[in-house]
């Protein structure tokens, strides 16, 4: 990380024209929709995986376009990225510590 | 003075009112570090009674439930009192000027840090008014659900500390956004300080540990208090889910712990040995692996939990791995050592000391690593042994020998070196008295956090010589704090740099001006003040120019008192928290609109 | 928070790495409460299907699963146009065009009161259908989790409204609007894709 | 800053190690020696967990010589000296890769036998394992011993008998909080968590008259430390005979006082939550009391068992153990029963053999 001094201005100037934000909005909707769609119909256990892809797609639009981390600081992503694939690896590994030990019985 | 409309007049610069409202990143590290030290000494005199009852079998001095609440409140007032806020002595103190700033990035939100720190702190402290928490550090349910434990106590736990880590989150964003952002121009990321490093790894830590923590104590308080059953196995809920939240906090926390400890070492032995450190860049990378690997072991406080073996495994494999870098950085220390010309000041003593002790505690966490091993260790007094050794071997130690190293530069004087050769060595050989003998303990079978034992266990001797080891500990501190007034009546005479060390901060005056530097250093090495030097480069003149001081503000204590309540209202009554939530409000609409310049 | 900076004035602007304190401050901040909604969504999976008695989510041994998708889709419709909405208030602060940024950012906040209200007829639906904190491990998961989600947003109601309440006086947000706007986005973005989550992990995947 | 007024002289340090060394060892002696001692061997885990703890001492204790050795080592041969200007060194890559390698090759060291040992005493028990169950209440244990069906024929508290070189297979449960179950000489510990079903299984390979003492490892209330118990293992057939006397319903008193300790017994709050088996008394709260008389200890382990201390236990149980669930009897603490009485109830519970 060297010593980049630039304005502020630089950072302003960066995203979307208004019409292409409300195209991602469209089609944040259309993702929505289909979700429910997937949610509704009987597609056994290619649904779940379905489900989860089709909102990731959602979060990571908002996050590259809304947020604008696309156009922004590498440096931003990094810490997001890195803080959120963090929590994802604690979710897994205990969601996972739990279902391999769920002996959770009631006491008589 | 200008005053916006129903916000506060600006508060003058002298006196009491001065230090309540300054958002100085150097008083607020003098605030800490008092607060914090004199919370060193309770949390000290707790161990003592701990001690005293436990010098021999059958012991009276201290009933039961005395003796629960005392090293519960002993171990949060340690760790959270006191060893934390300590290296957050240090790094507000030392980063901005180590990385040649004027302040902080952003001054009132460090003010605020210290004043719920400072809310926090009295509130988990005045539990000893109405019920302490009794449940040990880590708090177990059921023990300490309704149930089990219906008294206040554990409500102060879960009050205390969602408010300390308020605190302390909001100390590490600022600490991270100022190091990354801040730096003096020609310092790079791998010309930092190691302290600077350090501090940026807890700071990174502690952003990203907090959150499990303060999830399972908000599902501890709705237990408690609002008919949830998180806990509660009956009700599809299971206790174990708690120690899960609380170690994958917990462990992280110990390298919040023991990192400030480690940067003031990687501060003091080149400047003492004079000579650069040893393989800078493997220090580094060894605390930033250190930290990463950190995420990866908590469960290893857990191993007789009837975990499946290859979760142990796992956690054991990894936990193992943590004395690969942990060694990196021992060894390049004792590299640093090797062809210097070592002076052996009480700070040196300190470090140097460290090396040895910290490496104690360290092989004992590695024999706790091993799972079936651990079977016996675990909750026995060798674990004890271990902690004392990481935590007053290595953290404490550390610590003292920051202080010995920095304060002519925070206060411009000397403490003497010969009391504080007479506190080391008190220290060092009270702290091996009292805490090695506890490994013996440990392999005699006794568990730890229990108020008695028989005579016929054979564990009265080491228990003796262990209590007899605490007292002379306790004389090495009042020998420190003797030293320590003396020197404050001592006129100021510390020059810049009177250790002749290598580092920023001694390029300004000592004490250092309100606005750290007239002006702004240039850095062309990672030893600046070396290169300086030796490359016989004077320090530029000051231009005279007007130095332009975040003012101080009412603000952060004024949101840190509305914090206090919030907690206070669920301590007791609710209308509290509303009132606090009011002041909070007030709080942030006159932040925002107070000018800042 | 967001407006506390260092005082001496431009130094803010020129930092080592070219970003501004304010936003990496608030990047940073949405990384820890990425762990913190991290860890209330592993519960949720932890207890997903454990509890002992009803009422449950989904539909269940014969019973009806207490929620209503239908319904929440809207609401969820309503968070994701308020994302957009959102981001048009930034393009307006950052652009200088005062009206559209007022304008959104009034659309925002209405729109994320009406995200509370629905959660608060829900909330009160299900206690009606006997649906409490205490019911069951479900209750207790989804309300704490919702309920700080919900409570989240309420904060971020707050945090526009009081930008759009400073955008009237007389220096408006001055000179650097666009990063407060920004910043206020960022966190108001978060609040929204957490709920993505929420809704596909809770609502939308059966038990 | 004089080197000379550092008070560590080379003399000193080479007095010290052997010194050091020395005290360990005593130290190490005492500790084995400790009735509660870890170090004993008297099961199989302790067996196995020696392997790895033998390698990690040896390991442990270079490790540590190593770095005491050199940091001493360094800091007294390179004190400053007029004349001899430090030596300006940057670092060394060769040196430390291999400071890197070498823990990575002791760490491997440590975990082969670690997980060795770890599959070994985590290997499922034999089918003809003996089965027990272990209760967990504030503040003492129960213990079931179960037939194959998992039926329970004898239950018995704080005294765990246990046949030489049979192996057991234990269930770890608890009532309230968490405990731990702990008998240092046998094996490690294993927690019992309420709603999880934990075990524990183990061979106890020494026969001694002598009983093997435990004790609850987690912190469990105000008692935890008065929360004991003990392992008597003995020779197969002394095991049946414990077993078939045992599993015998109590008899009635015999001598005046015992008798009539039987009937205030019989009258008191006692069989509410005490069981005698063999009498009206039925109770589940408490210890089954059917054999009390035969135990070496009441209260958990924290008394031995005469008259005396029976009935110091029964007139205020909290004066033993602070926070006791079970309220006081004696008149002098709240109860309704006189000194004599409770001599009485003693000498009853006494004959229970
Ligand atoms: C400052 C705090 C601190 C630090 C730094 C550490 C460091 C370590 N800790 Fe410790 N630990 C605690 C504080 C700390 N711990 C506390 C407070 C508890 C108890 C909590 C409670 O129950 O109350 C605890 C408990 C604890 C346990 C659980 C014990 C139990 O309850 O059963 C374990 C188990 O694995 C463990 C392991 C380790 C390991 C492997 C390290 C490693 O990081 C150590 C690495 C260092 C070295 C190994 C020494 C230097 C290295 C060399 C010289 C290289 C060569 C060496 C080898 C190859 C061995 N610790
Ligand atoms: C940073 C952390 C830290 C520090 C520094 C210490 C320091 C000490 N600790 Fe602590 N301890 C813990 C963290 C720490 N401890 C933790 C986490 C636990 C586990 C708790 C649990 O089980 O939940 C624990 C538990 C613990 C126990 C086990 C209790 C039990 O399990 O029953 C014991 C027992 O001896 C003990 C002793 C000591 C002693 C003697 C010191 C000494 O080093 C203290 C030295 C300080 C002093 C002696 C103070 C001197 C002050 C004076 C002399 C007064 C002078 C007054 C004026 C000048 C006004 N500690
Ligand atoms: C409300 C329930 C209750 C009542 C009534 C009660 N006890 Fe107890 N008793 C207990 C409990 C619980 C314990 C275990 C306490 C412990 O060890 O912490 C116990 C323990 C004992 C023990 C020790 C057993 C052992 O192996 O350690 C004896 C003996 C005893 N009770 C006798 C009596 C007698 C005699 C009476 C009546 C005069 C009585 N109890 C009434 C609940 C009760
Ligand atoms: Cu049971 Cu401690
Ligand atoms: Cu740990």
């Amino acid at each position: 990380m060297s010593h980049a001094e630039q304005a502020s201005e630089v950072s302003e100037q960066h995203g979307l024209t208004v019409r292409q934000y409300l195209m991602i909005g469209a089609a944040l909707t259309v993702i929505t929709i289909i979700e429910l769609a997937v949610s509704y119909s009987d597609l056994g256990s290619a649904m779940v995986p379905i489900l989860l892809a089709l909102s990731a797609v959602k979060f990571v639009v908002v996050v590259a376009y809304f947020m604008h981390l696309r156009f922004d600081s590498a440096l931003f992503t990094r810490m997001f990225v890195g803080s959120f694939l963090l929590a994802l690896a604690i979710l897994v590994a205990l969601v996972s510590l739990f279902w391999a030990d769920s002996h959770t019985l009631p006491l008589k | 003075m200008a005053t916006v409309a129903g916000t506060l007049a600006r508060p003058a610069n002298v006196g009491v009112w001065s230090w309540i409202t300054t958002v100085d990143h150097k008083r607020i590290g003098v605030l800490y570090g008092i607060t914090a030290f004199t919370f060193l000494l309770w949390g000290g005199i707790q161990a003592l009674l701990i001690r005293t009852q436990l010098a021999v079998p059958n012991g009276t001095v201290i009933d039961a439930e005395r003796f629960n609440q005392l090293f519960t409140m002993h171990a949060l007032t340690m760790i959270f009192l006191a060893v934390m806020p300590l290296g957050a002595a240090f790094f507000n103190f030392l980063t901005p000027l180590m990385i040649g700033a004027r302040d902080v990035a952003f001054p009132r939100l460090n003010a605020l840090s210290y004043w719920v720190y400072l809310g926090g702190g009295l509130i988990l402290t005045s539990s000893f008014f109405w019920d302490a928490p009794s449940a040990g550090w880590f708090n177990y349910v059921p023990l300490s659900g309704q149930t089990y434990t219906s008294d206040l106590g554990i409500d102060f736990y879960v009050v205390g500390l969602l408010t300390l880590g308020t605190s302390s989150l909001m100390a590490a964003l600022n600490f991270t956004v100022t190091i990354i952002n801040m730096r003096a121009p020609g310092l790079t990321m791998m010309r930092l300080p190691v302290f600077v490093w350090m501090t940026l790894i807890i700071s990174f830590l502690l952003v990203l540990a907090l959150p499990p923590l303060t999830v399972g104590l908000i599902q501890l308080l709705f237990d408690r208090n609002f008919d949830t059953h998180f806990f509660v196995p009956e009700a599809g809920g299971d206790p174990i889910l708690w120690q899960h939240l609380f170690w994958v906090f917990g462990h992280p926390e110990v390298y919040i712990l023991i990192l400030p400890a480690m940067g003031i070492v990687s501060e003091v032995l080149p400047v003492f040995a004079r000579k650069p450190l040893f393989g800078y860049p493997a220090v580094v990378f060894a605390g930033v692996a250190i930290a990463f690997l950190g995420w990866a072991v908590w469960s290893h406080h857990m191993f007789t939990t009837g975990m499946g073996t290859v979760p142990r495994t796992v956690f054991a494999t990894n936990t193992m791995i943590i004395a690969v870098p942990t060694g990196i950085k021992i060894f390049n220390w004792i590299g640093t050592l090797y062809g210097g010309s070592i002076r052996f000041t009480t700070a040196m003593l300190f470090s140097i000391a460290f090396i040895v002790t910290f490496t104690i505690g360290g092989i004992s966490g590695v024999m706790h690593a091993s799972p079936p091993i651990d079977g016996q260790h675990q909750d026995s007094y060798f674990v004890v042994a271990h902690i004392h050794y990481v935590l007053f071997g290595g953290a404490v130690m550390g610590i003292f020998s920051g202080i010995y190293f920095w304060f002519p530069k925070m206060t411009g004087r000397f403490l003497s070196e010969g009391l504080g050769k007479l506190h080391f060595w008190l220290m060092f050989i009270g702290m091996n008295m009292t805490f090695f003998p506890m490994h013996f303990l440990g392999l005699a079978g006794m568990p730890r956090r229990i108020y008695t034992y028989d005579q016929g266990l054979d564990w009265g001797f080491w228990n003796m010589f262990a209590t007899i080891g605490s007292y002379v500990i306790g004389i090495s501190i009042i020998v420190f704090v003797i030293n320590f007034f003396r020197s404050m009546r001592q006129p100021k005479t510390a020059p810049n740099n009177p250790w002749d060390a290598a580092t920023l901060e001694w390029a300004t005056t000592s004490p250092p001006p309100e606005h750290d530097f007239d002006v702004v250093p240039t850095v062309r090495a990672r030893d600046p003040l070396w290169y300086d030097r030796d490359h016989g480069i004077e320090a530029p003149e000051p231009t005279g120019e007007h130095i332009h001081m975040p003012p101080p503000s009412y603000y952060p204590i004024l949101m840190a008192s509305g914090v206090a309540l919030l907690g206070i209202g669920v301590l007791s009554h609710l209308a509290l928290t509303a009132l606090g939530a009011v002041v909070i409000i007030y709080s942030i609409w006159g932040w925002a609109l107070e000018p800042t310049d | 928070m967001a407006h506390a900076t260092a005082g001496h004035a431009p130094a803010h602007h020129r930092t080592n790495t070219g970003t501004d304190n304010r936003k990496l401050l608030m990047w940073f901040f949405l990384g820890s409460e990425c762990l913190f909604f991290g860890s209330l969504i592993a519960t949720y999976l932890i207890f997903k299907g454990d509890s002992v008695v009803g009422p449950f989510p989904h539909d269940h041994a014969g019973e009806k699963g207490i929620l209503d998708i239908p319904v929440t889709s809207t609401s969820t419709f309503v968070l994701l146009m308020s994302s957009v909405t959102m981001v048009l208030a930034v393009y307006g602060a950052q652009h200088g065009l005062q009206k559209m940024m007022k304008l959104s950012l009034l659309a925002t906040i209405l729109l994320g009161i009406t995200f509370l209200g629905f959660q608060t007829y829900e909330f009160r639906t299900f206690g009606h259908e006997g649906l409490n904190l205490g019911t069951n491990i479900f209750g207790a998961t989804f309300f704490v989790m919702t309920g700080f989600h919900g409570t989240h947003v309420g904060v971020g109601v707050i945090y526009l409204s009081s930008l759009l309440l400073a955008s009237f006086r007389r220096s408006g947000l001055g000179p650097e609007a666009g990063f407060h706007v920004e910043t206020a986005g960022l966190y108001w973005h978060f609040v929204d894709i957490v709920w993505i989550v929420i809704f596909t992990v809770v609502y939308l995947i059966p038990t | 800053m004089r080197a000379t007024r550092l008070g560590l002289t080379s003399l000193r340090g080479r007095r010290l190690l052997p010194l050091l060394a020395l005290v360990l060892l005593v130290a190490l002696l005492v500790a084995c020696d400790a009735p509660q001692s870890t170090t004993e061997i008297a099961g199989n885990n302790n067996d196995k967990l020696w392997e790895p703890y033998r390698v990690v001492l040896v390991l442990a204790a270079i490790v540590f010589v190593l770095v005491l050795v050199l940091t001493l080592g360094f800091s007294i041969w390179f004190r400053e000296r007029p004349g001899r200007p430090a030596r300006q060194i940057h670092g060394n890559t060769r040196l430390e890769v291999i400071w890197t390698l070498i823990p990575v090759a002791i760490v491997a060291m440590i975990a082969i036998p670690t997980f060795d040992a770890l599959f070994k005493i985590d290997k499922d028990p034999p089918a003809d394992a003996m089965k027990i169950e272990a209760i967990g209440h504030q503040w003492w244990f129960e213990f079931r011993y179960l037939d194959d069906k998992g039926e329970t024929v004898l239950t018995t508290a704080n005294e765990l008998h246990l046949p030489e070189g049979k192996p057991v297979t234990i269930a770890l449960r608890s009532v309230d909080v968490i405990h731990s179950f702990w008998v240092p000489a046998i094996s490690g510990k294993v927690d019992m968590i309420p709603g999880h079903d934990n075990n524990i299984s183990f061979t106890a390979t020494k026969a001694r008259p002598e009983p093997y003492l435990g004790q609850c490892a987690e912190l469990c209330g105000l008692s935890h430390a008065n929360m004991r118990f003990r392992v008597f293992v003995q020779a197969p057939a002394d095991f049946d005979n414990w077993m078939s006397d045992q599993k015998k319903d109590s008899t009635s008193a015999t001598g005046d006082l015992a008798s009539e300790g039987e009937q205030l017994f019989a009258q008191s709050a006692c069989i509410g939550c005490h069981t005698v088996r063999g009498t009206s008394a039925q109770g589940k709260v408490g210890p089954d009391l059917t054999h009390v008389g035969s135990r070496t200890t009441v209260a958990a382990g924290t008394l031995e068992n005469n008259a005396q201390n029976l009935a110091r236990w029964i007139r205020n149980s909290a004066d033993v153990k602070p926070g006791s669930k079970m309220p006081p009897q004696g008149a002098s603490a709240g109860g309704t029963l006189t000194d004599d009485q409770i001599a009485a109830i003693a000498a009853y519970l006494l004959s229970l053999r």
